[in-house]
C-alpha cells in the first residue's frame, strides 16, 4: 500500500516536473524544474531500494550536472531569447501525433508482457549491504567497463576544457 | 501492487516527454535537459529491473549511463558555448554550419 | 561573461570599500578589469574658491576639512606658504611643536590607513587595532587642541596654544605603545601568506612611471624614489632631527605597505627626539594684527602623510583674502595611478590598490 | 506508531528547534567572540551581557519590509533563500549526537536516523545548497549579486571535489559510510580518526571553511569587494534564511567534522579503562559531541578574526592544485597502506 502511494505520487511529479522542464518558456525555470525531477527520481530509487544509487543521483546529476546546466544557461541568457527563429519546415504536429503513438506502443508492450509483480521480500535483502554489493560488482565484475568509463570522463573533461576555453 | 510494468509505463512516458521536448523545443540547452530526461528513463528501467530480479547489475549500468550523461553534460555545454561565442545564438535552427 | 559581452560595473559612489564618495566605473571580462574609469567630484565643496573669499586666518580651518584625517598637516602646509609669502620668522619652539603636531598627524593617517587598507583585504581585526591607537592620538590632540578630528591647531606665525603641562609625558608614553603596537600589526600581516599573496606583485609601478604619473609620498617612496620632503627640502623643525626614509623595491602594494609600517617608526623616532630637544621660549612669531602679504605669489610644499600637499597662493597686496589659492593634494594626484594600477587585475586588487594609495576623497574633490 | 512515528517525529521537532536556537545563539557568539579579539564588547544591551540579543535580531528581522526588487524574477528570487536552507537543516538528520540512551524506560538513538549511506547523503544533500546561492545571485536581477553568485558557485563546486575525495580516504579507513557505524569504527579501533588521517582532516576543515563560505575564503559575500555579495538584494526574513543556512552549515560542517575525525560522542581515549580516566566516561556522550563541535565553531570565529581574505584565482588555485591533489595523494596512501596491512 504504501509503496503504491509512494509510486504514484512519486510519478505524478516525475512526469509533471518532465513536462514543466520542455515547456517552460524560461530557461532558469527549466532548469529548475529539471533539478526537481531528479530528486523526485532518486527518491523513486530509494523506494526500490537503490539508496546508493539515489544518493549518487542527486549528487552527480542535482548536485553536479544540473549546476552546469546553469552555468551555462546563466552565461547565454543574458542577451536575447533564444526561439526567436523558426523553421518553417517543422511540423510539430507530426512529432506529437508519432511521440503519442510510440508512448501507446510501448504502454501495450509493456502491459502485455506482464512481468510477476516486485517480490516484497526481497527489500530488506538488498538494503543490508547495497553499497558494498554494487561496489563489488562495480569493482570486481565490471572493472573493465568502469576503467573505460572513468577514461571517458578524462576525455570529456579535457574537452570541455579544449572547446571553452577562449584561446589556449 | 506496483509490478515492473508501472514502472515501465513511468520509464516511457518520461522517454516520451524527453523526446518531445528535443523534437518541439529549438533551445539547444532545452534540448539537451531533454536528453538527460530520456537518460533518467532508461535509469529508472535498469532500477526497476534490478529490484525485480533482486541484481545489482542494473545499479552497475545506472552508474555507467550517469557517468555518460557527465561526460555529455560537459562536452556538450562546452559546445554550446563555443558555439554561442562565435555566433550568439542557441537556436538549433541556426546551427546549420555542416549542412548542405 | 565571455569575450561577447563585457560587463560593466560601477564601483561607488555608495560602495564600501571605495573610502568614501570615490566611483570608479569598471569594464569587466569575468573578474578581471579590462578598462576603468575613475569619476571624482562626489565631495566637491569648493575650498580653493572659498578660500578667495577668507581672510587668510580663516582659510586654516578650511584646510581642516580638506585631508580630514590630517588635518595638523593641512594646517602646517598653509601656514607655512603664508609665513613663506610674509618671510615670517616663527619660533624654534613653536617649529618643534609643529613637527610633533605632524608627526602624530602622520601616525594617527596612517593607523586610518592601516585598517582600512587590511580591512579592504578582509583582515577585519588589524582595523580595530589600529583605530585604538588612532584614538590615542585624537586624545593627545584634543588635550593640546581641544578639538579631536578638524584641529584648526596652527596659526600663520607660530601656535595658538603652548602645550599643556604633563602633555610631553602623554606623548613620550604613547610612543612606548606605539612602538610595541607596530610589531602587533605586523605580526598580523606582515609574513602571513594570505597577505602576502594578495599583496605581492600587485599594483607594480616602477620608479620612473610613479615619477612620471605624479605620484608621491608612501605611494611614490614604495617604487624606490627616495623622494621625502622633510630630507629634500626641510620644513619646521625636520633639518634637526635623524631618520630613515624607507624605501620599497618592487613598487607593489605590499612595497607600499611595509614602507608605511616602517614610517610609523620614524615617525615616533622623530617625536622623541622632539620632545627630548623640545626648546622654550615663545610660541608664535611677531605677526602683524591684520595679515595682508604683500603682492606676490610663492608655492610650497610639505610632506603630508599621503604624499606632497603644495600650496600655491597669489596675494594681491591690498586685500585682506588670497587672490588665488590653490592646493596641490596628494590623495588627487596618487589618484590618477589607480587606473593604470588596476588594469589586468582582479576586483579584489582593486579595492586593494584603492587602499594601498591611501585616498581620502575630501582633499581629492576638495 | 511509537516507534515508528511519534519518536521520530519528536526527535526532528527537538532536533529542528535546537538547531535553529543554535544557529541563533552561534550569531550572538560570533559577535562576542570576533568583540574579545579585537578589544571590544560586542552586543551589551539586550539582556546581561546581551544574551537576548538573537531575539532582538529576529523580531527586527521578521517585522522588516519584505523587498523584491522590480526586475527580479519573483519565483525565483522569493525560492533561493529556501532552496539554501532546507538541506542545511536537512543534513541533521543522520548526524549522531550520541549513542543509544535509556529513556523513560525505552531505548533511545539520540540521532534522527542512521542509513547505511550517511556520508554520501550528507555530501549530495549539501551540494543542493548551491542552487540558492546561484539562483538567489541571479534572480536579483543585479550585477554584484550575479558576480558574487558566479563566484560562490564555483567555489563550492571546486571545493567539494576536494572535500569529497578527502572523506574516500576516511571511508577507506572507517570501512561504512552510516555515521554511527564510523564512530563505532573509532571506538573499535582505539583511536579516533584524526591520529589516522591528520592530512584528510585539514583538508577537510580548509574545506568546509570554503564550503561554508567563511573566512579567509568568504569571497562570496565579501562586503568590502561586492558590496555584501549574493544575497545584497535581499531584505527581512528572506535575507534570515541565508544566514541562518550560513551558520547551520557551519554547524554542519564542525559536527560531521567531529563524527568522522574526533570520535563523535566518544569521550578521549575510548578504549582506555584506566581509573585516573573513569571520570571521562561519567559525562554523557552527547556532551562530548557538542563539546568538540563546539570547539571547532569556535575555531571558525577564531580564523575570521585573524586572516585577511583570498583572492578569487588564489581560492582557485588552492582548491584544484593544492588541495584536490593532496586529497587524491592522501587517498592512494591510504590505499596502499589498508592493501599492505
Amino acid at each position: 500500500m504504501a509503496e503504491a502511494i509512494a509510486f504514484y505520487a512519486l510519478s505524478v511529479l516525475i512526469l509533471g516536473f518532465a513536462i514543466l522542464v520542455v515547456s517552460t518558456r524560461n530557461t532558469v525555470h527549466s532548469v529548475l524544474f529539471l533539478v526537481l525531477n531528479f530528486l523526485c527520481v532518486a527518491a523513486l530509487y530509494v523506494t526500490l531500494g537503490a539508496e546508493f544509487l539515489a544518493v549518487i543521483q542527486v549528487l552527480v546529476y542535482a548536485g553536479g550536472i544540473v549546476v552546469l546546466y546553469l552555468f551555462v544557461v546563466m552565461l547565454v541568457n543574458l542577451k536575447r531569447p533564444p526561439e526567436t527563429h523558426q523553421d518553417p519546415r517543422r511540423q510539430t504536429l507530426t512529432g506529437f501525433v508519432l511521440a503519442g503513438l510510440v508512448l501507446g506502443e510501448l504502454v501495450a508492450i509493456a502491459v502485455y508482457s506482464a512481468l510477476p509483480p516486485t517480490p516484497t521480500g526481497g527489500v530488506a535483502s538488498v538494503q543490508g549491504g547495497n553499497v558494498e554489493r554494487v561496489g563489488y560488482a562495480l569493482y570486481v565484475d565490471y572493472l573493465i567497463p568502469f576503467e573505460v568509463a572513468s577514461m571517458l570522463l578524462l576525455v570529456a573533461m579535457i574537452g570541455a576544457i579544449v572547446l571553452a576555453k577562449k584561446e589556449l | 501492487m506496483i509490478t515492473p510494468a508501472h514502472y515501465i509505463v513511468l520509464s516511457a512516458a518520461l522517454f516520451i516527454i524527453g523526446v518531445i521536448g528535443v523534437m518541439v523545443r529549438r533551445n539547444i540547452i532545452i534540448i539537451f535537459m531533454s536528453i538527460e530526461l530520456i537518460l533518467n528513463a532508461v535509469n529508472i528501467n535498469l532500477i526497476a529491473f534490478s529490484h525485480q530480479w533482486q541484481n545489482v547489475i542494473g545499479q552497475v549500468f545506472a552508474i555507467f549511463v550517469i557517468a555518460v550523461a557527465a561526460a555529455e553534460a560537459a562536452v556538450g555545454l562546452g559546445i554550446i558555448l563555443a558555439f554561442y561565442r562565435n555566433k550568439e545564438t542557441v537556436n538549433i535552427d541556426e546551427m546549420n554550419l555542416l549542412k548542405w | 561573461m565571455f569575450d561577447t559581452d563585457e560587463l560593466v560595473i560601477n564601483m561607488g559612489p555608495q560602495h564600501p570599500s571605495t573610502h568614501g564618495v570615490l566611483r570608479v566605473v569598471l569594464k569587466l571580462d569575468g573578474e578581471r578589469v579590462v578598462d576603468s574609469d575613475v569619476v571624482i567630484g562626489y565631495l566637491h565643496r569648493g575650498i580653493e574658491k572659498l578660500s578667495e573669499n577668507r581672510d587668510w586666518t580663516q582659510i586654516i580651518l578650511l584646510t581642516d576639512r580638506m585631508d580630514y584625517v590630517a588635518a595638523a598637516t593641512n594646517n602646517l602646509g598653509y601656514c607655512e606658504t603664508v609665513e613663506k609669502l610674509m618671510s615670517l620668522e616663527v619660533p624654534r619652539r613653536a617649529r618643534y611643536i609643529r613637527t610633533i603636531l605632524a608627526e602624530l598627524q602622520r601616525i594617527a593617517s596612517h593607523c586610518l590607513w592601516l585598517g582600512t587598507h587590511a580591512m579592504d583585504i578582509g583582515a577585519m581585526t588589524v582595523f580595530l587595532y589600529a583605530f585604538r591607537e588612532r584614538e590615542l592620538i585624537l586624545d593627545l590632540f584634543e588635550e593640546y587642541c581641544g578639538a579631536r578630528l578638524t584641529y584648526n591647531s596652527m596659526r600663520i606665525g607660530g601656535l595658538p596654544l603652548d602645550i599643556s603641562p604633563g602633555w610631553d609625558k602623554k606623548v613620550r608614553e604613547f610612543c612606548t605603545i606605539m612602538d610595541e603596537k607596530v610589531d602587533d600589526y605586523e605580526q598580523l600581516l606582515t609574513n602571513n601568506r594570505i597577505w602576502l599573496e594578495r599583496t605581492r606583485q600587485v599594483g607594480v609601478i616602477s620608479g620612473p612611471e610613479a615619477v612620471a604619473i605624479g605620484l608621491s609620498g608612501p605611494a611614490l617612496r614604495g617604487s624606490g624614489v627616495a623622494r621625502d620632503l622633510r630630507k629634500d627640502e626641510p620644513y619646521a623643525a625636520y633639518d634637526e632631527f635623524e631618520f630613515d626614509i624607507p624605501l620599497g623595491g618592487a613598487g607593489d602594494t605590499y612595497d607600499r605597505y611595509l614602507v608605511r609600517l616602517e614610517e610609523f617608526r620614524q615617525s615616533v623616532r622623530i617625536v622623541r627626539q622632539a620632545l627630548d630637544g623640545l626648546p622654550s621660549g615663545p610660541i608664535i612669531g611677531k605677526v602683524p594684527r591684520l595679515i595682508k602679504p604683500p603682492a606676490g605669489e610663492t608655492y610650497h610644499a610639505i610632506e603630508a602623510p599621503k604624499g606632497e600637499i603644495g600650496y600655491f597662493i597669489v596675494s594681491d597686496g591690498k586685500s585682506t583674502n588670497p587672490y588665488r589659492f590653490r592646493v596641490r593634494p596628494p590623495s588627487f594626484c596618487n589618484l590618477q595611478a589607480l587606473p593604470r594600477l588596476i588594469k589586468g587585475h582582479l576586483v579584489a586588487d582593486v579595492v586593494a590598490l584603492i587602499g594601498s594609495l591611501d585616498i581620502v576623497l575630501g582633499e581629492v574633490d576638495r | 506508531m511509537l516507534d515508528t512515528v511519534v519518536i521520530p517525529l519528536l526527535k526532528i521537532l527537538i532536533l529542528l528547534n535546537g538547531v535553529l536556537i543554535a544557529v541563533t545563539y552561534m550569531v550572538l557568539l560570533e559577535r562576542k567572540v570576533i568583540a574579545w579579539v579585537q578589544v571590544r564588547l560586542g552586543p551589551m544591551r539586550v539582556g546581561p551581557y546581551g544574551i537576548l540579543q538573537p531575539i532582538a535580531d529576529a523580531v527586527k528581522l521578521m517585522v522588516k519590509e519584505d523587498i523584491t526588487p522590480t526586475r527580479a524574477d519573483k519565483w525565483v528570487f522569493t525560492a533561493a533563500p529556501i532552496i539554501v536552507i532546507v538541506p542545511a537543516l536537512i543534513v541533521f538528520a543522520v548526524i549522531p549526537f550520541g549513542d543509544q540512551v535509556d529513556l523513560f524506560g525505552r531505548t533511545v538513538s539520540l540521532y534522527v536516523t542512521d542509513i547505511n549511506v550517511g556520508l554520501l547523503y550528507i555530501v549530495s544533500v549539501a551540494s543542493i545548497g548551491v542552487y540558492g546561492i546561484i539562483l538567489g545571485g541571479w534572480a536579483s536581477n543585479s550585477k554584484y549579486p550575479l558576480l558574487a553568485s558566479l563566484r560562490a558557485s564555483a567555489q563550492l563546486i571546486s571545493y567539494e571535489v576536494a572535500v569529497t575525495m578527502t572523506l574516500v580516504s576516511l571511508i577507506v579507513v572507517a570501512g561504512s559510510l552510516s555515521m554511527v557505524q564510523i564512530v563505532r569504527a573509532q571506538q573499535d579501533a582505539h583511536v579516533w580518526f584524526v591520529f589516522l588521517q591528520p592530512v584528510a582532516f585539514v583538508l577537510y576543515f580548509i574545506g568546509g571553511l570554503a564550503e561554508t563560505n567563511r573566512a579567509p575564503f568568504d569571497l562570496p559575500e565579501a562586503e568590502q569587494e561586492l558590496t555584501g555579495g549574493f544575497h545584497t538584494e535581499y531584505s527581512g526574513m528572506r535575507f534570515a534564511l541565508f544566514f541562518l543556512a550560513e551558520y547551520a552549515n557551519m554547524i554542519v560542517v564542525s559536527a560531521v567534522a567531529t563524527t568522522l575525525f574526533w570520535g563523535g560522542w566518544l569521550r578521549p581515549f575510548p578504549s582506555i579503562q584506566v581509573a585516573p580516566l573513569a571520570w571521562l566516561g561519567l559525562v554523557p556522550g552527547w556532551i562530548w559531541f557538542l563539546a568538540k563541535t563546539f570547539v571547532f565553531l569556535y575555531v571558525f570565529l577564531w580564523v575570521r578574526a585573524t586572516l585577511p581574505r583570498y583572492r578569487y584565482d588564489q581560492l582557485m588555485r588552492l582548491g584544484w592544485k593544492v588541495l584536490i591533489p593532496l586529497a587524491i595523494a592522501n587517498l592512494i596512501v591510504t590505499g596502499f597502506v589498508k592493501v599492505l596491512l
